[in-house]
């Protein structure tokens, strides 16, 4: 029995495009062989630029899409092949936490009925009014003012939403959580108060997360290990010190270097990339980011480099290290 | 008004919609029409003084006067009366049709749109019927089942119901890629609640102006139907036949095509200013 | 490759169509033969007038004929004058088209104009005015504006025949008539949608560029706005070149309406079914067109 | 193209305006107008044998063998004499000399030969023809039809152009296609059929052999015709008034008052050769009792119908057969009349005494519970349904709730055909030159009232078989007596065929026949 | 003193709303040297983009009240005709958007946009337009330029069109580049790209530039002097390194402390608590008085004024000793 609570081996989602009635489109590669483990009440971040697959491995993850191949373990079950009983099972121990505080709840239902909704489908022998007591008990918890049950969500600001969007991802009481950009819309100064309270959450539950970010501070800051995706792949894998200290993928190094310093006397030389992230319907050939790679070689554009694992725990695809 | 921002804050957005429909001028003149209209057609039996198919051969053709406020028509009855019961035929027409064909509309579009692999068959069925001008349809149906009020209302429940279909098809679609609806999924709360509670009640306002609008619609082509002798049938007073009715004698009694014929417009105007207003008021770029 | 794509469900719908129309033509109550035979037929003729037919076969074996002969473009013939459905469409459809087109083209003019003007002063009293204009005219019944039209325009005035069809002059009035009912519609249609695209932020970057107002409403604002306005223009032309039923009944315009009403009350079934199957083809036809139109104002619509 | 004018003398009222240029150009403005006629129905075809009826637009370039004079005599026609056989299974025709076809051929005993037979295999309506076995030639202008059994009605079919001979070398040349470019003999030669919308005639030069009822039995004067359809009847009037058509076939009888006060305009009235009826569906064991049936019959009011149904232009109707056609009698009308003159009492009383009785007070009588409530068929058709109404008030005064089920004429057809039965009562109508009419609406196998009575099919078969014109009319006076005191149908009224001409004269329209004439027509001063 | 490019004085902006009229921007002073950078930053809401439309013109008037002096080299601009405003546009004063895909016009090529810019302010004929807009569109670093120019926005990249609307807003080298969040739709690696291209742009033309962003880090990268706002208030003004080494207003400490910093490490941020009132909603004292730490009475009552104490300009009580000092 492995001490990880979710295993991800080789998971891929694609997606067809241009589904039509008598048209097999080509298909977009979101997810293409994402290989990771996450151990019990550690985070591990995703980052990489928009459209590089972080969102679709976690639906994935949570089955809210079919991946394509690939095993997903979770607690040690195998989660790919669940039905839907069994799934509604799995969501009880796995939620999520959107990007969009707005958009992710239903405008026409107060605080109280989503949270309560919730709880009735997670734990029907709850009765009526212990429901309403846990809904309070989760208010609380993420920090709400319980006079605000009655209330809609366009009567909230967005650090309250998301709070509310965290409350209702605790209501059934998660092992796992996935959190898809979870601050990353709201404002610097609302959006620490939310990393608090995540980190507060994780120290006072011990949650797991699977936290989704562009934002390579965010994910710095509250990750155990990270994750770099480039085009639906992990390119690179380490404890989080480490990838800081030392990057070794020439993406991760462009990436690292690419923030913007936080002082103007910290000001650096940067890595510039050229050009922009390739479509994963037509995904370069080799290492899929030979086209932007300042360091590339003639092997990178045929060969696929496979992941080398550099040290224990840092595990990089690249040819430079092969 | 300090109040007026307190009350709207805590209110359901039902009773905000409510306020703001208040505010708003073109569905409340809409408001007041239908109100209208829907007050001269219930108290019809009290506001006219002739019975409606009371036939009086002396009193053929009578100009419009303080005894006939519309004048009479070819047998003597009297048009105030017609057409106020009138109304009552064409509010009843418009009322079952919409109902009916929102009901099935709404079924089948949320039906297809959330579940995409019923999806291409039934929108195969629904294109079907769409590539067929409304009309046309109609009159086919009509041509089947014998011209009547009730085949009338049937032959347009089946030519629009492909078109609340589409709208509410759509609109489920973009509701669906919603994250809300993905977060009630990954709560793992079952699909026909979530289409109740979490879809329905979500796309219902583009439901609501369609409504109101093919309500005005239908009150127009069931007019029409009537016009071609295919709608309602003698002595029915609906309005579409007593204009038909009344072109033959434009010269001699212009009256007996003018009020019906005014009658339909304020009451499809009703339905048009209504929607219109609606439309501004559930507008979701107002919901701010 | 779009346009194989399209033409397969273009197909695909025409042949839902048929079996549509045929079931539907097939239900309707009446003999073909009480019209053909008269006002007193002996059942004996019926039956070979039936039999002649093939009215007598079963339905499905009629369906087959049916539709092998529209594979072969064969629309079938006048069960009552025995003239090929083609010739009959080929005599009104003209009538019909042309309307539409006069129609249209009206529709357009009046309509995007009133639009744009009501759009680019919002709730003026010019646009307060149109708004109120196109309302009520979404809202008269077609047939009772022609009434008044021909009441006026031709018989008090004798400005157009008051009838039938004689050339270009007799569908001036009808088309006005048509055209207008439609313009009020476009009209709704390109102000929502001007004034949807002049809150666009790209209309700001058209002032902060220092555009002219003149060229930022004609240049940058009209080509967006009238994408939802093609839409809708195909859907009406798209219903005319079935024939506007009221208006050519109306006008006694001798136009695939008409001949569809005639068809429908002598029970000549070839007819109906050509006829519909026409319409709907038509009908896809320029939806297909309208689809091409799209692209001329909205490259963002890809059709490989 | 002006110069064959043979109308002597220009129309100053010409509504163009053009009466008003100087004088020479007059006379040749007006004969280059055609004579425009509106009707509402096209015609399918110009091919008689092809025609499921004749109508003005498609039969004046043909020509009846016999015609019927105003007081509904057989008169000359292509045919200069006929004669029956004493056993009634021959006929026998002589056609004048000197006819013409529009080709140039002459007419002879072949032609119409071929013709008839051509008739008997083509037309969808040889029926009306009855049992011809053959036809033969005797001598280059004698002609015989030999029926299997005597079959009276052929005078309607004689009288009608359906017999008129077709031009056999057109025919050669044009088969199925005749209708392109037909040849006949009648006094208007075929120009062209704009499908759709129109059909256009010139007058034949050569024409001289009109009948004797006309003045004018040379060509005609005008020289061209046109006929216009156009099938509403609002644009129809319209277009009348304001000039563009001379001739209203036709007119809705609520028009007549308006057009009155058109200067130049006067109007041909004639009764119809059918009647409006109601029929039963004797099926209904409510209509099987006599008694309700002369109940209903009591309750009608005629005087409405005529005066707002038809507009006054029409005559109330007792009995099966009106005075346009051969066989009516005064005296059964008169009975009838007595018989059924409005008495809402009367009826009443009959209704009660049948066992039906307005117990609940609602107005409406009722029998073991079931109210009297009837469902009444009828197609779309203005007269009809304004007379429907009419009629639903007045049985209402009896207790009798009439339903109007309004149709297409042919789904009504479809409904009321035997093997059916899903109607209580219909209202319709028939249009017919012959008494034999009776034949074939009270055929026992097909008629639409479920009515059997062998006394009566017994005359009724007589009827087609008297060839003595006294003896016939003698045949139908009884089986009309039958039909008025068992009553399976109620005569309503007879319609006046209502034509309107404007600035012109010498229309001539036969009731008996229902055909029309032309020769005679002048554009007036 | 030298004239300043662009002088400021007394902005306000109000918005007519359904709670009535607002105020989003009170009372704001500022200037813009020539060649300088500044940076406006502040919390989402807090009228950072209304500010920089005003100075365009761009508010929408129906809804919009503008107050206040705005002065482009000399002249009123507040004072201009249409006409004249209009050839500033573009010219002398351009911009950048927030929104990229929806500020460029759907059914227009690229060609047809940037040249519409020559067309309007230059007297180049259509040859030359097509050339220079060739040149322009290389120098923001687009390869191809010429078949780029055939195609529409949204046959391009974020970060192309990005570049592209740069590519606008320069064509004319103007004065004043107004860049309102110009990096935030985009990606690190392309934000460090268009980062480096504006650099040089200002470097090539001397532009003066107006960044408005909330990532403290751009300005850090970007900016000579920075402007803080809250709640529609001037709440600090000062130099880049003034401010990143002693912020003095509590919001200012507040935001750079919730920052998490990628090149150190610290396991809690501190936050600022409460969140920012809507707009309206407070109508006297300090509005930041909700969330800060060293509110005391007076903060409730009366607003403090802008505080001038050495090199930085602060709005907070805290600093009135400070400046009487001085
Ligand atoms: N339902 C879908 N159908 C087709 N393609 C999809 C779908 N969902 C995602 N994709 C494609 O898959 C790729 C990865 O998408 P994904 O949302 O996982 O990226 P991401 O890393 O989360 O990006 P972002 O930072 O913008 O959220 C994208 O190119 C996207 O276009
Ligand atoms: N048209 C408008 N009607 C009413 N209020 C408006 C309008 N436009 C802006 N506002 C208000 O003015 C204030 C300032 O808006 P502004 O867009 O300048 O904020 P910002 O600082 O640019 O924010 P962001 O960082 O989100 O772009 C906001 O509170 C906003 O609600
Ligand atoms: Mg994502
Ligand atoms: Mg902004």
């Amino acid at each position: 029995m492995s001490d990880y609570l979710l295993e991800v081996d080789n998971l891929q989602t694609y997606f067809p495009i241009n589904k039509g009635l008598f048209r097999k489109g080509g298909v977009a590669k979101a997810v293409d062989g994402v290989t990771f483990r996450v151990k019990r009440a550690e985070t591990l971040g995703i980052v990489g630029e928009s459209g590089c697959g972080k969102t679709t491995t976690g639906r994935s993850v949570l089955r809210l899409v079919r991946s394509t191949s690939g095993s997903i373990k979770f607690e040690n079950q195998e989660i790919t092949t669940y039905r839907s009983r069994e799934l509604r099972n799995l969501r009880s121990k796995m939620q999520i936490v959107f990007q969009d505080p707005y958009s992710s709840l239903n405008p026409r239902l107060t605080v109280y009925s989503a949270l309560d909704e919730a709880l009735s489908v997670h734990f029907p022998a709850l009765s009526k009014p212990q429901r309403r007591e846990q809904v309070m008990e989760l208010l609380e918890i993420v920090g709400l003012n319980t006079t605000h049950v009655k209330c809609y969500p366009h009567e909230f600001s967005g650090g309250q939403r998301q709070r509310i969007g965290i409350a209702r991802a605790l209501a059934v009481h998660p092992a796992l959580i996935v959190a898809d950009e979870a601050v990353s819309a709201l404002d610097v100064s609302i959006q620490a108060q939310i990393i608090n309270l995540l980190q507060k959450l994780q120290s006072d539950l011990g949650l797991t997360y699977l936290f989704i970010s562009h934002d390579l501070g965010v994910v710095k800051h509250i990750s155990t290990r990270i994750a770099v995706m480039y085009l639906g792949r992990i390119v690179e894998i380490a404890d989080t010190q480490q990838l800081f200290g030392d990057p070794l993928h020439p993406y991760t190094q462009a990436l690292i270097s690419a923030v913007p310093a936080t002082h103007p006397l910290l000001k650096k030389k940067r890595i510039v990339l050229s050009g922009d992230v390739p479509s994963p319907v037509h995904p370069p050939s080799g290492c899929t980011f030979h086209t932007r790679c300042p360091q590339c070689m003639d092997i990178c554009k045929v060969v696929r480099p496979s992941e080398t694992e550099v040290q224990p725990g840092h595990t990089i695809s690249c040819h430079l290290y092969t | 008004m300090p109040t007026d921002l307190a009350r709207a804050k805590s209110q359901k957005p039902a009773s905000l919609i409510w306020h703001r429909i208040h505010k708003n001028k073109t569905a409340m003149i809409g408001c007041i029409l239908l109100l209208i209209v829907i007050f001269a057609v219930v108290f019809a039996p009290f506001l006219a003084s002739y019975p409606v198919d009371k036939m009086n051969f002396k009193d053929r053709f009578q100009g419009p006067s303080l005894k006939h406020f519309f004048g009479t028509d070819d047998f003597g009855r009297d048009i105030f009366a017609r057409v106020l019961f009138g109304g009552r035929i064409s509010l009843v027409t418009g009322l079952v049709t919409v109902a009916v064909s929102s009901i099935f509309g709404v079924m089948i579009g949320t039906i297809t749109g959330y579940y995409r692999k019923i999806d291409l068959y039934v929108m195969l069925v629904m294109d079907t019927l769409l590539a067929l001008p409304p009309l046309i349809l109609a009159i086919a149906i009509i041509a089947i089942f014998g011209p009547g009020l009730t085949n009338a209302m049937m032959a347009i429940v089946i030519a629009i119901i492909p078109r609340f279909v589409r709208l509410v098809r759509s609109s489920v679609l973009s509701v669906r890629e919603k994250e809300y609806i993905e977060a009630v999924h990954a709560l793992g709360v079952p699909d026909y609640k979530i289409l109740l509670k979490h879809i329905i009640p979500n796309i219902i306002s583009p439901i609501i102006v369609l409504t109101t609008i093919l309500f005005g619609n239908v009150i127009l082509v069931s007019a029409s139907l009537s016009f071609l002798g295919l709608g309602a049938q003698p002595p029915a007073p609906e309005w579409g036949a007593m204009v038909n009715v009344g072109k033959s004698y434009l010269t001699q009694a212009w009256w007996m095509s003018l009020f019906p014929g005014l009658g339909i417009m304020l009451a499809v105007l009703g339905f048009n200013l209504l929607g219109d207003g609606l439309r501004d008021v559930l507008d979701p770029k107002m919901n701010k | 490759m779009y346009l194989l794509k399209r033409l397969i469900t273009l197909i695909s719908t025409l042949f839902g169509v048929s079996i549509f129309i045929f079931l539907l033509v097939h239900l309707i109550p009446g003999d073909p033969a009480h019209y053909i035979l008269g006002e007193f037929p002996t059942p004996e003729a019926i039956k070979q007038l039936n039999a002649k037919l093939g009215l007598d076969q079963p339905l499905l074996v009629q369906y087959l004929h049916y539709i092998t002969e529209l594979f072969h473009g064969n629309l079938g013939a006048s069960l009552i004058t025995g003239q090929s459905v083609w010739s009959l469409i080929a005599d009104r459809f003209p009538i019909t088209l042309q309307l539409a087109v006069y129609s249209t083209v009206v529709a357009t003019i009046i309509g995007v104009l009133a639009g744009v003007i009501a759009s680019v002063k919002p709730n003026s009293w010019m646009d307060r005015s149109i708004v109120l204009a196109s309302l009520v005219g979404l809202s008269a019944p077609t047939f009772w504006v022609a009434l008044l039209f021909i009441f006026v325009f031709s018989y008090k005035l004798s400005l157009f025949p008051i009838s039938g069809y004689n050339g270009f002059q007799s569908l001036v009035l009808p088309s006005i008539v048509l055209g207008l009912a439609e313009a009020a519609t476009i009209a709704r249609v390109a102000r929502t949608s001007m004034l949807d695209v002049l809150q666009q932020e790209y209309m700001r970057t058209a002032v902060a560029k220092g555009v002219h107002g003149y060229a930022r409403i004609f240049q940058h604002a009209l080509k967006n706005a009238m994408i939802p306005v093609v839409t809708l223009l195909g859907l009406q032309f798209g219903s005319l070149l079935a024939g506007a039923v009221v208006a050519e009944v109306i006008f006694s315009l001798k136009g695939i309406g008409n001949l569809m009403i005639d068809a429908i009350s002598k029970r000549d079934i070839p007819i109906i079914q050509g006829l519909v199957f026409f319409v709907a083809l038509m009908f896809a036809l320029t939806n297909l067109l309208v689809d091409f139109i799209y692209r001329i104002f909205d490259p963002r619509i890809n059709y490989e | 193209a002006c110069s064959s004018s043979s109308r002597p003398s220009s129309n100053p009222s010409d509504p163009s305006g053009l009466a008003a240029s100087p004088a020479p150009s007059l006379s040749s403005n007006n004969t280059s107008k055609p004579f425009v006629v509106s009707t509402v129905i096209e015609v399918d075809t110009v091919d008689i044998d092809k025609s499921t009826w004749v109508d003005i637009a498609n039969s004046l370039i043909y020509e009846p063998l016999l015609n019927y004079d105003d007081k509904g005599k057989i008169v000359a026609g292509l045919a200069e004499s006929y004669s029956v056989s004493a056993d009634g299974k021959v006929w026998t025709f002589h056609l004048k000399k000197n006819v013409k076809f529009h080709s140039g051929e002459p007419l002879t005993a072949d032609a119409m030969k071929t013709s008839i037979d051509r008739f008997m295999t083509m037309s969808p309506v040889k029926d009306i023809a009855g049992p011809v076995d053959k036809i033969e030639v005797t001598d280059p202008l004698t002609v015989q039809v030999y029926f299997k059994e005597p079959y009276a009605p052929f005078i309607s079919v004689a009288t009608s152009p359906f017999l008129g001979p077709i031009d056999p070398k057109r025919v050669a040349e044009l088969g199925d296609k005749f209708e392109n470019n037909p040849s006949s003999v009648g006094p208007f030669m075929f120009q062209k059929h704009d499908k759709g919308s129109s059909i256009s005639y010139k007058k034949n030069p050569d024409y001289n052999w009109g009948p004797p009822l006309l003045k004018n039995q040379g060509a005609p004067y005008i020289d061209e015709l046109t006929f216009k359809f156009t099938k509403d009847d609002d644009t129809r009037v319209l277009e009348f008034k304001k000039g563009d058509v001379q001739m209203l076939n036709g007119v809705p009888n609520s028009y007549v008052k308006d057009l009155q006060n058109i200067p130049n305009v006067e109007f041909i009235k004639a009764l119809e050769p059918g009647e409006k009826y109601l029929g039963f569906n004797l099926q209904r064991p409510q209509f099987q009792d006599v008694r309700v049936r002369k109940a209903l019959a009591m309750a009608i009011d005629r005087e409405p119908f005529v005066e707002v149904a038809l507009s006054g232009y029409g005559q109330s109707t007792f009995s099966p057969l009106p005075t346009t056609i051969f066989g009516h009698s005064d005296k059964v009308e008169n009975d009838a009349k007595n018989m059924y003159a409005r008495d809402v009492d009367k009826a009443k009383a009959l209704l009660a005494e049948a066992g039906w009785k307005d117990t609940n007070g609602d107005g409406i009588a009722d029998k073991n519970g079931k109210p009297l409530s009837i469902e009444l068929v009828l197609p779309h058709n203005p007269i009809l349904e304004r007379s429907a109404q009419i009629l639903q008030t007045q049985f209402k005064e009896i207790g009798a709730d009439l339903k109007l089920s309004i149709n297409e004429l042919a789904a009504v057809k479809d409904k009321l055909a035997v093997g059916k039965s899903d109607f209580d009562m219909f209202m319709m109508y028939y249009d017919y030159t012959d008494p034999d009419v009776l034949y074939l609406l009270f055929d026992p196998n097909t008629n639409r009232m479920r009515y059997t009575n062998p006394k009566l099919t017994d005359l009724l078969q007589q009827g087609r078989s008297t060839m003595d014109q006294t003896a016939r009319a003698k045949v139908y006076k009884d089986a009309q007596e039958i039909l008025i005191e068992d009553l399976p149908i109620i005569p309503l009224f007879s319609e006046e065929t209502i034509i309107a001409t404007r600035d012109v004269e010498g229309v001539i329209y036969n009731p008996f026949s229902t055909s029309f004439y032309l020769n005679d027509v002048k554009w007036k001063k | 003193m030298t004239q300043a490019l662009l002088e400021v004085k007394d902005l306000n902006i109000k918005f007519q709303t359904n709670r009535g009229l607002v105020t989003a921007v009170s009372n704001l002073d500022f200037r813009i040297q020539q060649g300088e950078t500044v940076a406006l930053v502040g919390e989402s809401g807090c009228g950072k983009s209304v500010t920089s439309l005003s100075i365009m013109g761009l508010n929408k008037p129906n809804v919009c009240q503008v107050e206040g002096k705005i002065r482009f080299k000399n002249k009123d601009l507040n004072q201009l005709s249409d006409k004249e405003m209009r050839s500033i546009r573009g010219q002398e004063i351009s911009m950048i958007f927030q929104e990229t895909m929806s500020s460029l016009n759907p059914v227009l090529t690229i060609g047809q946009q940037i040249m519409e810019v020559f067309k309007i302010h230059t007297y180049l004929n259509a040859r030359e337009r097509w050339s220079q807009t060739v040149i322009l569109l290389t120098q923001v670093g687009i390869p191809h330029a010429d078949s780029v120019m055939r195609q529409y926005p949204h046959q391009l990249s974020g970060g192309m069109k990005q570049r592209a609307m740069i590519a606008m807003a320069m064509a004319c080298s103007p004065d004043l580049l107004i860049a309102d969040e110009p990096t935030t739709a985009l990606d690190v690696t392309i934000q460090a790209q268009i980062l480096d291209l504006m650099n040089e742009m200002k470097r090539r033309s001397h532009t003066s530039i107006l960044l408005i962003t909330h990532d403290l880090g751009v300005v850090a990268e970007m900016a000579d002097r920075v402007m803080v706002m809250y709640y529609g208030d001037l709440v600090e003004e000062t130099d880049t390194l003034t401010l990143f080494t002693n912020p003095k207003h509590p919001y200012t400490i507040g935001l750079l402390n919730s920052v998490p910093k990628i090149d150190s490490i610290n396991r809690c941020l501190s936050s600022i608590e409460g969140h920012v009132p809507v707009l309206g909603e407070v109508t006297t004292g300090c509005p930041f008085r909700f969330r800060c730490k060293d509110a005391h009475e007076r903060c409730k009552v009366e607003k403090p004024p802008l505080i001038q104490t050495g090199k930085q300009a602060v709005r907070c009580w805290l600093y009135e000793k400070e400046e009487l000092a001085i």
